[in-house]
């Protein structure tokens, strides 16, 4: 299927999107297809959201993009994937990383038997540009989350949830890249924290250029920091625009802001389990 | 100094090592008191007469540790090949023995076609950079990210397919190691100490400074280099180490390739020790207590496993085997390293297994 | 369309928790029981049911044991072969003492003995783990089969120093020693393999089954479920030296038929039972059949097959082929399919349910 | 000439692949090539041409089992190399009526042909070769009674195999008063003898014989070196006495001796006639230069028995073409003498063999060969077993191996009168 | 939902509002770490009693400590008026306390039938050669603990995720089963581990609703550690915060949002 029929601001030129998925299916283990006709444009520079409830296809989508299916028996059946003007569905992970774009997975995975700085050291591994230079941007790390640093020489294995998260978060920014593309970031993040990735999101947009995937949960932050949204239900995008116009849709409000109706509603007054309205079914 | 009553005693028992040695020394007690009682029975057999024949002649003595340090470092060479490949990509390579062999005979085999002897160690080099190339690439690359046990498996078909191949290539027979030829010293050095005479062979001594030396050297390496760093985040998960941009493919290529000259050192030390063929791949299992000991991903581990179990194994064999008719070294060397173990279940130098939740 | 459960709908629990619950499935076990007890028998040759089916058979059952630890538990052993032994050392003292009794009843007796020695050595398991635990067993294989060398009593003394395996008979039909036939040997290990297999299905499917897996996954969740890990782990390896020492039993009555056990119950052995088990699909009983088939039927059928294929019968020619060839079929399959060749089974299977759509 | 159908099939189990290659391809060689020179020379026996072949086992048993149910019933005897094949191999053997010519290996009680008329161990056993290695022992001592006092260690596989020759030399020792030492070595520690040699210089054996096999025999010859043993007073049985054996200690190995029962280079008749035949016919897979040595003489020797034992069941059924019914028939009754080896060109290759129906093995004599550095040389005279020591053994064994197996086939066949 | 189905086997020995768990100057260190120093709180009958914190405060330590994953080297803790010295996690689970994990922990080879079959473990008696024959008691001990477990499929509504093995599902329906198999084990004492985390909205409305109804309808006591203030606020009776292992502080929500503390450590400027 195709998205063409939801209306969609005209990609103005090719130069200006770092990143587009056309059309792409993926399939598991031979037999599970997953996506089923995925395409999605990030602008140079900007920050792009992917929304959608559990198991549409989100991780899967950005798995796509940075060629870490492969290792989980999935692979892109069709479609493209274009970053920075070159094709890149048929590169390994680090050649993508070597050109400037890196994942940040859903679920930690940092190296448990490392410490702290040892992980933050290998996002620097494809770096080219000197001890001082990593240096540097380590100490950058470490300010945006103290905790680290308090917790550097521990093994990363035994640190909490949180402190797993960030270093993941740090670990990607160590290697200086041109793309993120961020799988829920917030989750087990204090409120506090959250807030302050984002607000790091944006620095790094504003400042350095950094251009943004992100695939989030808690909607209500991710559109008030993105520029444009995808939502996607059972591997298929079923509808985009730009951010704010995203908050504005009634659905949107209702199903993933909790804002339908006016203001928000307790969760102890949700009396019955949702109908859940789809989009496609 | 009263404030000392106030707090809990501190449950010393609940250190392992103090409980280790309150056992030990409960059970030496009780054998000396034992000994005592009745002074040609079993207990004193085992408890006494050991010792007294370790008085009785120190050269012996002398003697059985430094084989027992020997066998120590040549069971390191092999262990160390193990732990390279576990240590840097979670592989249990089961291929190792096989990788051993697999390089002595191609030195000896491209010295028995003319070659001169360092060419062929130069030409073997390149050969066990071959193997690793292909083993990544037709192996490994396909098998990203699956579980240990699997790889292990693979490592397993990579074993049969060399035995195949070495033994349709070189033949069965067994050949000799062109020691001389690499100008490894021959002949031994007899001290007259302690009474007696301890003969330390040449070869061994070279035997154990190359492997301190290559030990030290990968030690620092893993421990310090990027590339060490890398090698220690693949092992720990491949996904994440795909994620960070570090290149597998490269990684696989350069450990393997390590562990191929490590094979290559062990099998030119273990040839000239006995003979080059096939059968030194069994030797390879008597690495396995040595890896376990020393903890699946230390090299000096390696070293230190190697050392125990080489001097414990010796001296389990040569004063106490005779009691229970010998050949108790087949495993006595398990036995060491499961009583260490079951203090240090990662190992003596092993990574603590993370256990969280 | 010929392979669909549409339609097959389970009224009952019980129905539901069936082994297996597709009428597909139950009508293939049987034609599969038919063809092991009726077309096998009656078309096979000596050759094939002594040196293919036999050793299929007690590999296969070995493997079921060392799937029970490995694949269900998670617990790594290396010392397969050296419980076997227990189970065939322990088979012939008891015939030796009871010559009267029945050897069928014995060779499952002789299990018990090998339950007790596989628990004895699993109970470092409960501090070590994964590969490490691998040296307990290690331990295990090397000390018993020194012990099966040192210790005459086991092999009531010969001067050969193996075990000489005694004719008993079954209602006057001789089912071990030189005179029984490959075929009276051939329905015993079959009858023991399939009854055996059932109870460890059931096993496997049940309370202790589901304890089992708990600690493979994730034994820290599994205590926190309140699954006692000493037990769930004893009972684990207890079970599978049990079904061990049956196959080591089964190896030299009915398979050997004698021998020098001591060099039949190595390490090598060992090794092979674990990749069968790996090969065939961890955590899944018909893998184990699957990996023995491969492992042990594959090298035979090559053997015989590569000469038809124009590789030259030439001894060692053919073995180096053969090894090569196993080893790199090995590494495809592994690399088809890592959950093994269960795993391959049941995609198969899948493909077939959604035939003919893709997915 | 004969009909091309004339043939007799015969396999023969070799090892040229797995860790104990190195002795199976040699042997390979030899008991191919005599059987090819036999086929081309006289176009057969008697006419008839014997097709060999080869089932290969790795030296593992399981393999050789496979390998008797594929051959049992095309060859004329099975010939299991190795002697977890043997043990195998024997009962059922009676039951498929197979003769098993196991030489010089397997089991020693077979050699009872009473008990055992299926089976056939010549030219001797390993409980023969024990007593010879004492004999070797006082004669170098310079007589039996200088035996009393002394050290005899027994370095040995830690496997049935290498503990068979502890029985007699147990008897023995207490009968001439020499201390018996044993020193096993595990399959797994075969190239890892550090702590036995430790052993063996704290106890100082006067004399080691070594019942070892593959790998560990090199090692071992090395780590005599090593630890200064006299290496002239280390002495295989003789399998170990392979060329790559000794070959392996260099030039210090000179003066390694082992039992042998078969002489070891070119310089004999049948030995240029395989060279002349096959070898430089380029028929072989032997290169020339090895040829003659050890363990392929050794090879020869066990296909000439196969091929005598072929003629005399000719000579006694009248047929050409035999039955492993009949050719057991020839085995139970060769009879090899001086004259008889002279025309097969083996003058002094190997001594008079003669099996009869009771005794399957004959107890003949071996000799000690030494290493002189480069080939094996006989050093001494030929000696002959004790057979009054080795034979109640035997008979005991037999009848306690056939007692426990319960139910073992009586023996119906009966004997020659010749015999 | 099948209601009476899942009624608490045990009678409960202690009444609504009494204190059924109580921690008193818990600390806990990992070499120099200091993971827990000094708390105390305590949970009572019935209520939904939250533990929030910046990350690395001690919460998920805290729980280990209840369920005796954790041994703390100094305080008490007192379960259903009882003081253990030193439990064994499954000791803890056979007294009735349940829990789900942070990193879901899952036995990922298993079908999610299969993993919620496993809460069942402790209440199942059969022997060793009844299950080896899958006939008689067994099966019928089988068939009336999955009558249990459907109906817990039923209320968590995965009915469709029955059969298939949990490891590749996706997170948030891994959640809801570790949740079901907490349940399985009907527990008196429920500790959650941040079992809203990665949810959506809607998602999160369900998670809530599950957790309401169980602490309703079978008055299971629940601590619950979650990031989400607004879930937090709406569900827990009380709430405790600690801070650097630290207690900072103990009350209602209302009470703890408006404590300047918790806003400088904790929620940020924006709450
Ligand atoms: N390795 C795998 N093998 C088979 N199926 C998979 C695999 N990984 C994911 N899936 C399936 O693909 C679908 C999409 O999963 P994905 O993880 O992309 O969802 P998501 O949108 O990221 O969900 P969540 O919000 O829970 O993270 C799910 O139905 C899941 O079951
Ligand atoms: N087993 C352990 N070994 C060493 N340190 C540990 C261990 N367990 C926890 N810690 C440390 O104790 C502190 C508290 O960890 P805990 O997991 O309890 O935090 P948390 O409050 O749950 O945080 P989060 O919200 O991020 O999950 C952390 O700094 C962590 O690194
Ligand atoms: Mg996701
Ligand atoms: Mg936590």
């Amino acid at each position: 299927m195709s998205t063409a029929i939801l209306e969609k601001p005209a990609t103005a030129a090719a130069t200006d999107t770092i990143l587009s998925l056309n059309n792409i299916e993926v399939i598991y283990d031979h037999v599970i297809l997953v996506l089923k006709g995925v395409s999605l444009q990030v602008p140079r520079k900007g920050i792009v959201a992917i929304l959608g409830a559990n198991g549409a296809g989100k991780t899967t989508t950005l798995k796509a993009i940075s060629n870490l299916l492969k290792a989980e028996r999935g692979e892109v059946t069709k479609g493209s994937i274009v970053f920075d003007g070159e094709r890149v569905d048929k590169m390994s992970p680090n050649e993508l990383v070597c050109r400037g774009c890196i994942q940040v997975m859903e679920g930690r995975h940092c190296f448990g038997h490392l410490s702290i700085e040892e992980n933050l050291l290998t996002g620097a591994f494809t770096r080219r540009d000197g001890n001082a230079a990593i240096k540097r941007d380590l100490e950058k790390i470490y300010e945006l989350f103290p905790r680290l640093k308090q917790r550097r020489n521990s093994q990363a294995g035994y640190t909490s949830g949180g402190e797993q998260q960030m270093c993941a978060i740090g670990r990607a920014m160590m290697s200086k890249p041109k793309m993120i593309l961020l799988d829920e970031p917030s989750m087990g993040l204090a409120p506090q924290i959250v807030e302050e990735i984002f607000e790091i999101v944006r620095q790094l947009n504003d400042s350095e250029g950094v251009s943004f995937l992100v695939a989030e949960q808690n909607t209500n932050m991710a559109l008030r920091y993105a520029t444009y949204g995808y939502i996607m239900e059972t591997g298929r995008v079923v509808m985009d625009g730009e951010a704010n116009m995203l908050r504005e849709n009634e659905d949107v409000k209702e199903f993933y802001l909790g804002v339908a109706e006016g203001d928000k509603k307790s969760f102890r007054e949700v009396k019955s389990y949702k109908r859940r309205k789809r989009w496609l079914s | 100094m009263s404030d000392i009553a106030a707090q809990p005693a501190p449950n010393l028992l609940a250190n392992g090592w103090i409980k280790a040695g309150v056992i030990v020394v409960g059970l030496v007690a009780a054998a000396l008191i034992g000994a005592r009682i009745d002074p040609t029975g079993t207990i004193h057999n085992i408890f006494v007469d050991p010792f007294n024949q370790m008085v009785q002649a120190p050269d012996l003595l002398a003697q059985t540790i430094w084989e027992g340090l020997v066998s120590g470092v040549l069971y390191a060479l092999i262990a160390l090949g193990f732990v390279l490949i576990f240590k840097a990509s979670g592989v249990f390579n089961f291929a190792q023995g096989i990788m051993v062999v697999f390089a002595a005979l191609t030195l000896v085999g491209l010295y028995e076609k003319g070659v001169p002897a360092f060419l062929a160690v130069i030409l073997t080099l390149g050969v066990m950079f071959a193997l690793a190339v292909t083993i990544e690439r037709v192996v490994l690359r396909p098998l990203v990210n699956q579980p240990d046990i699997i790889l292990f498996m693979a490592t397993f078909g990579i074993t049969y397919f060399l035995i195949g191949f070495g033994e349709a290539i070189f033949g069965g027979n067994p050949k000799q190691m062109i020691a001389e030829q690499l100008y490894l010293p021959k002949g031994a050095i007899d001290l007259k100490i302690l009474g007696g005479i301890v003969s330390l062979q040449k070869i061994d001594i070279a035997a154990a400074i190359i492997a301190s030396l290559m030990i030290a050297v990968l030690a620092l390496f893993f421990q310090y280099t990027r590339i060490g760093r890398a090698l220690r985040a693949v092992a720990d998960s491949h996904k994440a180490a795909l994620s960070v941009g570090i290149s597998l493919n490269q990684i696989w290529v350069i450990v393997w390739f390590t562990a191929g000259i490590v094979a290559l050192i062990t099998g030119i030390m273990w040839g000239a020790r006995s003979d080059v063929s096939f059968a030194l791949e069994i030797v390879a299992l008597k690495a396995l207590p040595v890896l376990i000991l020393g903890g699946f991903t230390s090299i000096p581990g390696a070293i230190v496993g190697g050392l125990i179990i080489g001097i414990g194994e010796k001296l389990g064999e040569f004063y106490w085997g005779p009691l229970i008719g010998g050949g108790i070294e087949s495993w006595l060397a398990y036995f060491i390293a499961l009583g260490f173990l079951l203090f240090r279940p990662q190992g003596l130098f092993g990574d603590k297994i993370i256990e969280r939740i | 369309m010929f392979y669909r459960e549409a339609g097959q709908y389970k009224s009952t629990y019980a129905a539901d928790m069936a082994v297996f619950p597709l009428r597909q499935d139950r009508i293939g076990i049987a034609v599969i029981l038919a063809i092991a007890f009726i077309v096998i028998p009656l078309t096979g040759n000596d050759f094939f049911i002594a040196s293919v089916m036999i050793p299929f058979l007690v590999l296969s059952l070995a493997a079921i044991g060392l799937n029970i630890l490995t694949g269900y538990t998670g617990l790594i052993s290396l010392g397969t072969a050296a419980f076997m032994g227990v189970g065939a050392y322990s088979c012939y003292k008891l015939t030796t003492f009871f010559p009267g009794v029945n050897i069928i009843v014995l060779i499952l007796l002789s299990g018990l003995f090998s339950a007790a020695i596989g628990v004895l050595f699993g109970l470092p398991s409960l501090r070590i783990k994964g590969f490490y635990l691998a040296v307990a067993t290690l331990a295990a294989q090397f000390f018993l089969q020194w012990a099966f060398v040192r210790v005459p009593w086991l092999f009531n003394y010969n001067a050969s120093g193996a075990i000489e395996v005694p004719q008993r008979t079954l209602f006057g039909l001789p089912i071990t020693g030189a005179s029984a036939t490959p075929e009276t040997r051939y329905f015993v290990c079959l009858g023991l393999v399939v009854v055996l297999t059932w109870f460890a299905s059931n096993l496997v499917h049940g309370k202790l089954g589901r304890s089992w897996m708990a600690v493979r996954d994730m034994d820290i969740a599994a205590e926190l479920m309140g699954i006692k890990l000493l037990n769930a782990k004893l009972t684990a390896f207890a079970v599978s030296s049990y079904f061990a020492g049956v196959a080591g039993a089964m190896m030299i009555f009915l398979w050997y038929g004698g021998g020098e056990a001591n060099d039949v119950f190595t390490i090598r052995l060992s090794f092979t039972i674990l990749f069968m088990v790996i090969i065939g699909g961890l955590g899944s009983l018909i893998g184990s059949f699957f990996g023995a088939a491969f492992l042990s039927a594959l090298p035979t059928a090559l053997k015989f097959g590569l000469p038809a294929l124009g590789v030259p019968i030439g001894g060692a020619t053919a073995e180096h082929v053969t090894f090569m060839l196993v080893g790199a079929l090995i590494i495809v399959f592994l690399i088809v399919e890592p959950h093994g060749l269960a795993r391959l089974w049941q995609i198969g299977k899948q493909k077939l349910r959604t035939w003919p759509f893709p997915y | 000439p004969a009909n091309a159908q004339e043939t007799i099939y015969f396999s023969n189990n070799a090892y040229r692949t797995g860790p104990f290659s190195g002795s199976g391809i040699p042997i390979g060689d030899g008991m191919r090539d005599y059987i090819s020179m036999i086929n081309e020379r006289d176009g057969g026996v008697n006419g008839v041409k014997i097709i060999y072949e080869e089932c290969e086992t790795g030296y593992d048993t399981k393999k050789s089992i496979e390998c008797y149910e594929q051959v049992k019933s095309k060859t004329i005897v099975y010939s299991p190399w190795s002697t977890g094949a043997t043990l195998a191999a024997i009962p059922r053997a009676h039951v498929d009526k197979l003769p098993i010519l196991s030489m010089a290996y397997g089991l020693s009680a077979s050699a009872d042909g009473t008990n055992f008329p299926w089976v056939f161990i010549p030219p001797l056993t390993y409980w023969d070769g024990a007593s010879v290695m004492v004999k070797h022992m006082a004669a170098e001592l310079g007589g039996m009674d200088k035996l009393k006092g002394k050290k005899l260690g027994l370095i040995h596989l830690d496997a049935p195999f290498g503990k068979e020759p502890i029985p007699v030399l147990e008897n023995l020792a207490k009968k001439y008063g020499f201390e018996l030492k044993l020193y096993p070595v595990a399959a797994a520690d075969m190239q890892n003898q550090g702590s036995l040699w430790l052993s063996i210089r704290r106890d100082r054996p006067d004399f080691l014989y070594n019942q070892g096999w593959g790998a560990m025999n090199p090692t071992a010859v090395k780590e005599a070196i090593k630890n200064n043993f006299p290496i002239n007073k280390l002495v295989g049985v003789w399998w170990a006495g392979g060329d790559d054996d000794a070959r392996a200690g260099g030039a210090e190995a000179k003066g390694y001796r082992s039992l042998n029962f078969n002489a070891a280079g070119q310089n004999f008749p049948v030995i240029q006639d395989i060279l002349k035949h096959v070898v430089e016919k380029g028929k072989s897979t032997t290169p020339k230069e090895k040829v003659g040595e050890n363990l392929y003489n050794r090879g020869v020797y066990n296909s000439m028995l196969v091929v005598e034992a072929i003629r005399t069941a000719q000579k006694l059924t009248g047929k050409k073409v035999i039955t492993p019914e009949d050719m057991r028939r020839g085995l139970e009754n060769l009879n090899i003498d001086e004259a008889r080896l002279k025309e097969i060109g083996m003058a002094g290759f190997a001594s008079p063999v003669k099996v009869s129906c009771t005794d399957h093995s004959g107890h003949h004599k071996a000799y000690v060969a030494e290493w002189d550095g480069t080939k094996w040389t006989q050093k001494g005279d030929w000696i002959e077993p004790m057979k009054d020591e080795v034979r109640p053994l035997i008979e005991a064994n037999a009848k306690d191996y056939v007692e426990k197996a319960g139910n073992w086939p009586k023996r119906t066949e009966p004997c020659e009168k010749s015999s | 939902m099948n209601a009476h189905s899942m009624a608490v086997a045990g009678a409960p020995v202690t009444h609504k509002g009494e204190v059924l768990l109580s921690v008193e100057n818990v600390s806990l260190r990992f070499g120099g770490v200091k993971a827990i120093s000094d708390v105390s709180f305590d949970i009572r009958k019935g209520e939904i009693r939250a533990i929030i914190g910046p990350n690395g405060a001690g919460k998920t330590s805290m729980l280990n400590c209840i369920n005796g994953f954790y041994h703390p080297q100094e305080g008490r803790i007192t379960y259903k008026g009882v003081r253990r010295a030193k439990v064994r996690p499954h000791q803890a689970a056979a007294a009735g306390i349940a829990r789900t994990f942070q990193n879901v922990a899952l036995f990922k080879g298993m079908s999610t039938l299969d993993n919620i079959m496993t809460g069942r473990t402790l209440k199942m008696r059969k022997g060793f050669f009844w299950q080896a024959l899958r006939h008689g008691p067994a099966m019928s001990e089988e068939i009336e603990h999955r009558k249990v477990v459907e109906d817990i499929i039923d209320f968590l509504q995965i009915q469709h995720i029955r059969k298939l093995p949990v490891g590749k599902l996706p997170y948030g329906l891994q959640k809801r089963v570790e949740l079901g198999r907490a349940l399985a084990m009907e527990p008196e004492l429920l500790l959650l581990d941040e079992p809203m985390a990665g949810m959506n909205l809607e998602e999160k409305e369900d998670m809530c609703r599950f957790i309401l109804d169980v602490n309703n309808q079978f008055g299971t006591t629940i601590a619950l550690i979650e990031h989400d203030m607004g879930v937090v606020m709406d569900l827990s009776d009380r709430v405790v915060v600690l801070e650097y292992g630290r207690k900072i502080a103990d009350g209602t929500p209302a009470e703890v949002k408006a404590d300047q503390r918790v806003i400088d450590a904790y929620l940020g400027v924006a709450h």
